[in-house]
């Protein structure tokens, strides 16, 4: 199991913390995953963190990691 | 330094900035407008800020230590506030030292645009009748 | 608002570039600083600036008034300090007040180098051992 | 006669108000005079301002107006 946290318009639909019962090994196996299971959030505008630091889709996904899901942000 | 804050304070920030080998100091202060492109004939009454906090820090210092080494900055400060905010009130301060004006200015702007793009900090605009989340704008 | 004074209240400022339509607030800083590259091997003790009153007085509003127009400003402000400062001292303070941050940089850094350009304020340096008249530098 | 005011280095050779006693019906006539009486100041470095302006050579001068040497600026 897997702990993905989420933020902003990601964070109303996901709840704050979501658990994840798959294995899986790399961003882009993440991405598919929410993509079925939420597809009403358009997931190519969220980015995603691994330990604090953005990655990309073919990065991997480690038992343990922090994960979060970064829609656009709007600091400032 | 780089902080997330409840309440910025402006004299804070140019104690921050002291630096005898500073002779330009420059300050951008971002503040609650009571109007927003998104929404012209609507009033914001208030915003909320939300972060993930540590990776926004770790953002913060990244952005701060690109400008110090690009412009040879003698102090760098980048201030967020989180929770929520009035119209009128900063919701973001950055600001730099530098020997020279000429460095100033693009190593200031670079710190509010870079923070614009990449820290993890969202708004939400509170009107008198909705609320949203708000979509970066360039 | 334009200004010279003998001391600068950064505080001050801020009070008169407050404007609910504003988003972005710029501001620059200019202090005294213990070097100076006329002289790199001496300490600056410290600064003397004289003005004549009414002419840099009536290019500041003309200079203001420039970039009000050019950037569509809600609010700039320019202050000049007069008199003796000392190392770290503000000698100038120069702000502005837009809806956007992208008007707020070139506008304060046009107040700052048409100022500097223009206005007839001179600066003494003062060394330990001796003393002398600016030169501009660009 | 004009009175004429001097600052920064222009005025410690000058003097901060320096009288002319002589008919000068335009700026170029100042700065000539000026030139022959104080060869030492670069003037072609040094600005000249009529009732707070900053006036060029064929610019005229009026009895009464207020004539100022305004040497390289250095605020800020």
């Amino acid at each position: 199991m897997i702990v993905v946290k989420a933020f902003g318009h990601v964070k109303e639909v996901l709840g704050s913390e979501l658990e994840v019962n798959r294995e899986l090994i790399d961003v882009k196996s993440l991405r598919d995953y929410l993509g079925n299971e939420y597809p009403t959030i358009v997931w190519s505008t969220v980015a995603i963190a691994v330990n604090k630091k953005y990655v990309q889709d073919p990065d991997p996904i480690s038992p343990g990691d922090e994960i979060a899901l970064i829609p656009p942000v709007s600091g400032g | 330094m780089v902080q997330l804050v409840e309440h910025i304070d402006l004299n804070e920030v140019y104690k921050l900035l002291a630096d005898t080998k500073a002779g330009g100091t420059c300050v951008f202060v971002g503040t609650v407008r009571n109007h927003t492109p998104q929404r012209e004939d609507a009033e914001v009454t208030d915003l909320r800020f939300e972060a993930y906090d540590e990776m926004a820090l770790a953002e913060m210092e990244k952005i701060r230590q690109q400008a110090i080494e690009k412009w040879g900055l003698h102090q760098a400060v980048i201030i967020h506030a989180i929770g929520k905010k009035e119209v009128g009130e900063p919701v973001v301060v950055v600001g730099v030292a530098s020997s020279h004006r000429k460095e100033a200015f693009p190593a200031c702007q670079f710190l509010i645009d870079e923070l614009k793009k990449s820290v993890p900090i969202w708004k939400k605009e509170f009107f008198t009748d909705s609320s949203h989340w708000v979509s970066p704008t360039p």
